[in-house]
């Protein structure tokens, strides 16, 4: 298993607070990592830096032993590392379908044609096949702006996933749905991830739904790692039970 | 030397009137996001009303004949300013303005335009298509001698006037509760009108404060020149350049930018009168190409 | 500054289209002339509406899009000025379409990095330029008498002079036709939905690996072109142009024709544009001495009570409950382009 | 998949039924028969709104003055004739549909106006197109027969040069030893082009003259302090102006005040307005006329006829007529003279539109202002000038000029088709 994603001694901090400190992990093909912490620790940071949209201020990230840390969101999606968001980035006015469509659109490089019409039979239906493995059978004519939360959720990763990255990082992507939906997203999501063998690193608060899919957790505190290992390890690891879970030694 | 003395006054004499007609503009599009075309209407109309009321007061002309005494005649301009701003202002404001503040700039920009064409033939159904010459106060002052040219002392007072309204506009915001309250509506709607601030009446005032600000252009240029129809249309372009320049939103910007349009004006005109007029739009695109919110604009950032 | 716009179908159902083309083509010959010409002008101004609207869509507001209209009127106007051989109005207005593509090409790179109301004053900015040019460069532009643009032949064909104004007709209008349904294209692709992604979440575009500032760059280009397509048009249709095609309340217009005709369909920009042109000629017929309140009034009356302009009125009539069917019924044009 | 194969096929069927449907379709309609009409329907074009809405009113006013006297009189040839008028502010492509919808939808006889010269050189070849009489009163510039040839635009008015020729002459009688010059103007065409045939002008009559600033403000601003510092720093024996109206008083106002008028002989060719606006204030020792004015040469007792339009219209617009007024009513006089003059030629029957037009040439009509005579379409009349004088006349409301010039229209007008700025150049003398 060859190591995908790298980060080296990466920094970054806004005013006092330390988001990210002195970080170097490694992230090999094909793991579903979780990461955990209160908030503020720097996780979205994190995930911000890896994308390009927070430049650190010291350390490197490698994609591939490819230098990524200069890129632009872009270009580093470009290469093959998807993210998506804590609250859902759609297009609101648009259906769940053309969402999709634009996403494939840009994943197959033909986003500039302006005469071919988006909406060409061969793409609609795969559009449709991406929406069903997440779960929208129907109501894939649904403005994006009448879906509840929990299907906005879905359709922000499903777009994600739409570009056939290599490494995607999941912000949060339970946040937000209520706790009976939780694990039926989560589900849903993790099926389809590991199918298709994507390198995943998902953002949690969640010890359950981590401990139940990642094959990796990462505690972080102020910006650093304080456990990285099996789930079980770490929560077995009353230093991670303390900061987390606020539980008294 | 001399040469340069007098571009100088000039470019401030043409500065103070530039800032008084984009103050107002800046402020009110800082606190509600709002360009406003009809701005330029309420320039026309205090300069209509400020001009008839000093000819109807003072008959006589320059010779200042009249029952009151001349001096009378500033602050019947100033009231005329008030007058304009404090009626049409919050009249616009309540009855269309606010109809469409929640339909982005665009939808408002438009419905300005829409004020600005209609209050541009109301003028004319007011005061007819004479032309108004109330230059008492003008005159009044006479000229003075400076650097071999005699040079007018009215248009020292219109400085004046821009630096005491700016300074006023500047104390009313930084200092007092409406102020803070202003503030914090700019800085974020929602919050503040959860927080109990009755957000629609800041608005109104904000407007109403800036239409007085145009007004006050109106009424204070009015004597140095002829009122005439259409007016208007000629002060909102360069009122929009120069705030642009400054930075929308920034009344600090809106006198930098005044005073750098007014002197580069008023050195084209001394030295390459062919392009006084291309100058102004040159230095805007420029600044915006540099520095794409302005001089003082702020920067928008968003968080995800 | 988000405008506000329904789904809008893109174009009617092709019945309605074809009926529509049918009576633009048969009726010209039969009502009076200066009506034939309204439309005429009508069409030209709606084509850089409707240029300004595909920006929109991507909500950026040009409010400098005179620069686009001068710029194609100019360059009709001055090559006939240095003495161009052909005096046909094919040409004029392919030369017109070149430069003004040529410019946008230019102050696109610009544009491109602009959003809201920056975008706005930049436009504003670029075409007060040109205004202040066209004004100054007497010995060029002739100043504000203007130059006279007229035309001794269309596609090589001389109609006889009573027949010139319903050939200009047919001309202009066989160009809109042309125009709207390229501008439909780009609205239906892959690059016209990426305009509505911008409007909606111009960061999901970058995320999704897909250069916000090219997508608007190469928007602008067919916008800038539709300008000057419309302005060498009107060129040719008045037979005279002068500097405040360029001025910014000309520049205002064209926006509010927009807002006026409503961004949900590729047909509205014309709509507006024609509704625009017949309101102002009857404000300056009904009340000569004040027409402008006349005119201003109506606007104002449709942006209160109209928020989707006037095409949106259609869909409501069109449909009987608004937003959800909607769908279907893009859904239906879709199909008509399976292959 | 047929259905989008189809429409090309559709389409064309389409096109093809619509094209065959206007093959069929009636042909333009012939200009108008020669019995004699119920009315004569005119259009009056000039502005209402802006910078220039004053004088459009002003020429407005006289023509609804003078058209209601004819119609007392019994109209033309014994027609009523009935009025209608129309803003002339706006882009060049709206005046054209304007008079577009005059001719077409109104169906008038006759339009008469036309202020600004890029809305006259717009007009007159649609004019030519739709064949219908169109007299222009006033727009100035020499452009608009000497680089087109029309047969249905008249001009009743002399053009530009009357007044900057007549300008240079007035100085150069005025100020014999004068050495330096200096220019503002209105930075567009009437500006560009009165500095132009001035200088010209001038230099004919004293080519040794130097030019010490030529300044274009933007027209309407009103705020000219930039400008006159400049001009007081130059300090030139003489200033010529055009500029005209509103701003132009603006000027005067600003200028004053700084003692321009004292320093060098100022001239402005459209001047005389300033004195009914400034009345009591205008500065003395100003150079002006009134583009051929009328109103105080000769004294309006001396012509019955000015007298009496004086009269009518200050009576009926509690004010004195301001040149563009004069300017109206000599279209309007001249048309009537036209068709008097064809219904004569035709002895009693009513002539055609092209009769009347045919009548115009070499038509000579009294006016307010004076025998005009046209000739080939285009008009000459004299150019007056004078200074502004103390003696304010509470007759008239305004101080009257004195050292008064009369220019007589054949040596300030280039002789029938000789290119304008060419005749300056090689035969324009005062002897």
């Amino acid at each position: 298993m060859g190591v995908v994603l790298e980060t080296v001694a990466v920094s970054r901090s806004f005013g006092a607070v330390k988001a990210a400190d002195n970080l170097s992990l490694r992230f090999a093909e094909g793991q579903v990592v979780g990461i955990v912490g209160p908030n503020g620790s720097g996780k979205t940071t994190f995930v911000n830096i890896v994308t390009g949209y927070v430049k650190p201020t010291h350390g490197r990230i490698l994609f591939r032993d490819r230098d990524i840390t200069r890129l632009r969101p872009r270009e580093v999606t470009n290469l093959g590392i998807a993210r998506s968001f804590q609250i859902p980035q759609l297009y609101t006015h648009l259906t769940v379908l053309e969402n999709m469509l634009i996403a494939l659109s840009v994943q197959e490089r033909r986003h500039w044609e302006f005469w071919r019409p988006l909406r060409l039979d061969g793409r609609v239906e795969a559009a449709l096949r991406v929406l069903d493995q997440f779960g929208f059978q129907d109501g894939a004519d649904q403005r994006v702006s009448t879906l509840p939360e929990g299907g906005r959720k879905v359709l922000d990763v499903a777009l994600s996933f739409a570009l056939q990255p290599s490494v995607l990082l999941l912000d949060e992507p339970t946040s937000g749905v209520s706790v009976d939906d939780k694990f039926g997203v989560m589900d849903t999501l993790m099926r389809v991830v590991k199918e298709s063998g994507v390198t995943a690193v998902f953002v949690e608060h969640d010890m359950d739904v981590v401990a139940r899919y990642a094959d990796r957790v990462l505690v972080f505190a102020e910006g650093t790692i304080l456990a990285d290992d099996r789930p079980e390890a770490v929560f077995a690891n009353p230093a991670v039970r303390a900061h987390v879970l606020g539980e008294g030694v | 030397m001399e040469q340069l003395a007098i571009v100088g006054l000039d470019g401030l004499v043409f500065a103070s009137y530039l800032f008084l007609v984009s103050a107002g503009l800046t402020f009110i599009y800082g606190v509600m996001r709002i360009l406003n075309v009809a701005h330029g209407s309420l320039y026309g109309l205090g300069a209509y009303l400020g001009a008839w009321l000093v000819l109807r007061l003072w008959p006589g002309g320059t010779s200042g004949q009249g029952p009151l005494n001349p001096a009378l005649s500033y602050v019947v301009l100033l009231l005329a300013a008030l007058l304009v701003g404090l009626t049409v202002g919050p009249f616009l404001e309540r009855v269309f303005i606010r109809r469409v503040a929640d339909r982005g700039e665009v939808i408002p920009l438009i419905l300005t335009f829409a004020l600005f064409l209609i209050l541009d033939d109301v003028m004319k159904l007011i005061w007819g298509v004479n032309p108004l010459l109330a230059d008492l106060p003008y005159s009044m002052l006479g000229s003075v001698s400076l650097a071999g040219v005699n040079y007018p002392r009215y248009p020292f007072l219109l400085t004046g006037v821009a630096a005491l309204a700016g300074g006023l506009l500047w104390l009313i915001v930084n200092r007092t509760r409406f102020g803070k309250l202003v503030i914090s509506v700019i800085a974020d709607r929602e919050v503040s009108s959860a927080l109990g601030i009755n957000v629609p009446r800041i608005y109104t005032f904000a407007f109403a404060l800036g239409a007085v600000m145009a007004a006050l252009g109106g009424a204070f240029i009015a004597p140095m020149i002829s009122v005439v129809p259409g007016i208007s249309i000629e002060v909102i372009i360069l009122a929009f350049a120069v705030t642009t320049i400054g930075g929308l939103g920034s009344v600090g910007g809106a006198a930098i930018g005044a005073l750098l349009v007014g002197v580069l004006r008023a050195a084209a005109v001394h030295y390459a009168p062919e392009f006084d007029l291309f100058v102004i739009y040159a230095l805007m695109t420029l600044i915006l190409l540099v520095k794409p919110r302005g001089l003082f604009g702020g920067v928008e950032v968003r968080r995800i | 500054m988000k405008l506000l716009y329904g789904r809008g179908w893109l174009l009617p159902g092709r019945g309605w289209l074809l009926v529509g083309l049918f009576l633009l083509i048969a009726v010209a010959p039969f009502i009076p002339g200066w009506l034939v010409f309204l439309l005429t002008i009508a069409f030209a101004k709606g084509l850089v509406v409707l240029g300004v609207v595909l920006l929109l869509r991507g909500d950026l507001v040009s409010f400098g899009h005179g620069l686009y209209y001068a710029a194609g009127a100019y360059a009709a106007g001055l090559a006939l000025r240095a003495g161009l051989p052909v005096r046909d109005a094919a040409v004029l207005v392919l030369l017109g379409v070149v430069v003004s593509t040529a410019l946008a090409a230019i102050v696109g790179l610009f544009l491109a990095r602009y959003r809201g109301i920056f975008f706005g004053m930049l436009s504003v900015a670029f075409s007060m330029i040109l205004y202040s040019l066209l004004l100054k460069l007497y010995w060029l532009t002739g100043g504000t008498d203007g130059l006279s643009v007229r035309v001794s032949s269309i596609f090589g064909l001389q109609p006889g002079a009573e027949y010139l104004r319903l050939a200009q007709y047919y001309f202009v209008l066989a160009l809109t036709v042309g125009a709207v349904y390229v501008a439909y294209r780009l609205t239906a692709s892959p690059l016209g939905y990426l305009m509505r992604a911008i409007y909606d979440n111009e960061i999901r575009v970058e995320y999704m690996g897909a250069s916000v500032r090219r997508a608007i760059y190469r928007t602008y280009l067919l916008s800038g072109a539709l300008g000057g397509l419309g302005g060498a048009l009107t060129a040719i249709t008045v037979g005279h142009i002068a500097p405040d095609l360029a001025y910014w309340t000309v520049s205002g217009e064209f926006v509010f024709v927009a807002l006026l005709g409503g961004t949900g369909s590729v047909l509205a920009p014309l709509l507006g544009s024609v509704v625009f042109e017949f309101v102002r000629n009857y404000a300056f017929k009904l009340s000569p001495y004040t027409w402008q309140l006349l005119l201003g009034s109506v606007l104002l009356v449709v942006i209160l009570f109209a928020p989707g302009g006037l095409w949106s009125i259609f869909e409501r009539l069109a449909r009987r409950e608004p937003g959800e069917t909607a769908p279907r019924k893009e859904r239906r044009w879709a199909l008509s382009w399976r292959r | 998949m047929q259905r989008a194969a189809q429409l090309p096929r559709v389409l064309s069927l389409v096109v093809g039924l619509a094209l065959v449907w206007t093959a069929c379709a009636p042909g333009a309609p012939s200009s108008g028969g020669a019995q004699k009409p119920a009315e004569i329907k005119i259009a009056m074009v000039d502005f209402m709104s802006g910078g220039a809405a004053k004088f459009g009113t002003g020429a407005l006013n006289a023509g609804k003055m003078l058209f209601d006297q004819i119609n007392e009189q019994g109209g033309i040839g014994g027609v009523k004739v009935s009025y209608q008028m129309v803003d002339e502010n706006g882009t060049v492509d709206q005046v054209v549909t304007n008079f577009r919808r005059l001719v077409l939808d109104e169906k008038v006889d006759a339009v008469i106006g036309y202020t600004s010269s890029a809305n006259c050189l717009a007009v007159a070849p649609v004019a030519e197109e739709l064949k219908k009489l169109t007299v222009i009163h006033i727009c100035g510039t020499y452009r608009l027969f000497e680089e087109g040839s029309y047969k249905y635009v008249i001009r009743t008015s002399s053009q530009g040069v009357t007044d900057s020729v007549g300008a240079a002459a007035y100085v150069a009688r005025m100020k014999p030893d004068l050495k330096t010059v200096a220019g503002i103007n209105d930075d567009y065409a009437w500006g560009r082009d009165s500095w132009d045939m001035f200088i010209h002008a001038l230099r004919r009559l004293k080519p040794d003259v130097q030019v010490r600033e030529e300044l274009w403000p933007k027209a309407f601003v009103g705020e000219y302090s930039a400008e006159i510092s400049k001009l007081q720093a130059a300090r030139p024996d003489v200033i010529h102006t055009s500029l005209w109206g509103g701003h132009m008083d603006s000027f005067i106002k600003q200028a004053q005040a700084r003692g321009l008028f004292g320093e060098s002989l100022v001239i402005m060719t459209t001047g005389e307005t300033a004195l009914l606006t400034l009345s009591r204030d205008v500065p003395q020792g100003v150079a002006m006329s009134g583009r051929g004015q009328y109103l105080y040469i000769p004294e309006p007792e001396k012509n019955e006829m000015n007298r009496r339009f004086i009269a009518d219209y200050s009576s009926q617009f509690n004010e004195i007529p301001v040149y563009p007024a004069y300017r109206m009513a000599q279209s309007i006089l001249g048309l009537k003279a036209a068709y008097e003059k064809a219904i004569q030629a035709k002895n009693g029957g009513w002539p055609t539109q092209e009769e009347v037009i045919a009548a115009w040439d070499d038509l000579t009509y009294e006016t307010p202002t004076g025998t005009i005579r046209t000739r080939s379409h285009d008009s000459q009349q004299q150019a007056v000038y004078g200074i502004t004088s103390g003696n304010y006349d509470p007759k008239w409301g305004f101080p009257l000029l004195d050292r008064i010039q009369v220019f007589p229209a054949d040596k300030v007008n280039p002789p029938l088709g000789t290119k304008t700025i060419q005749w300056i150049d090689s035969s324009f003398t005062l002897q």
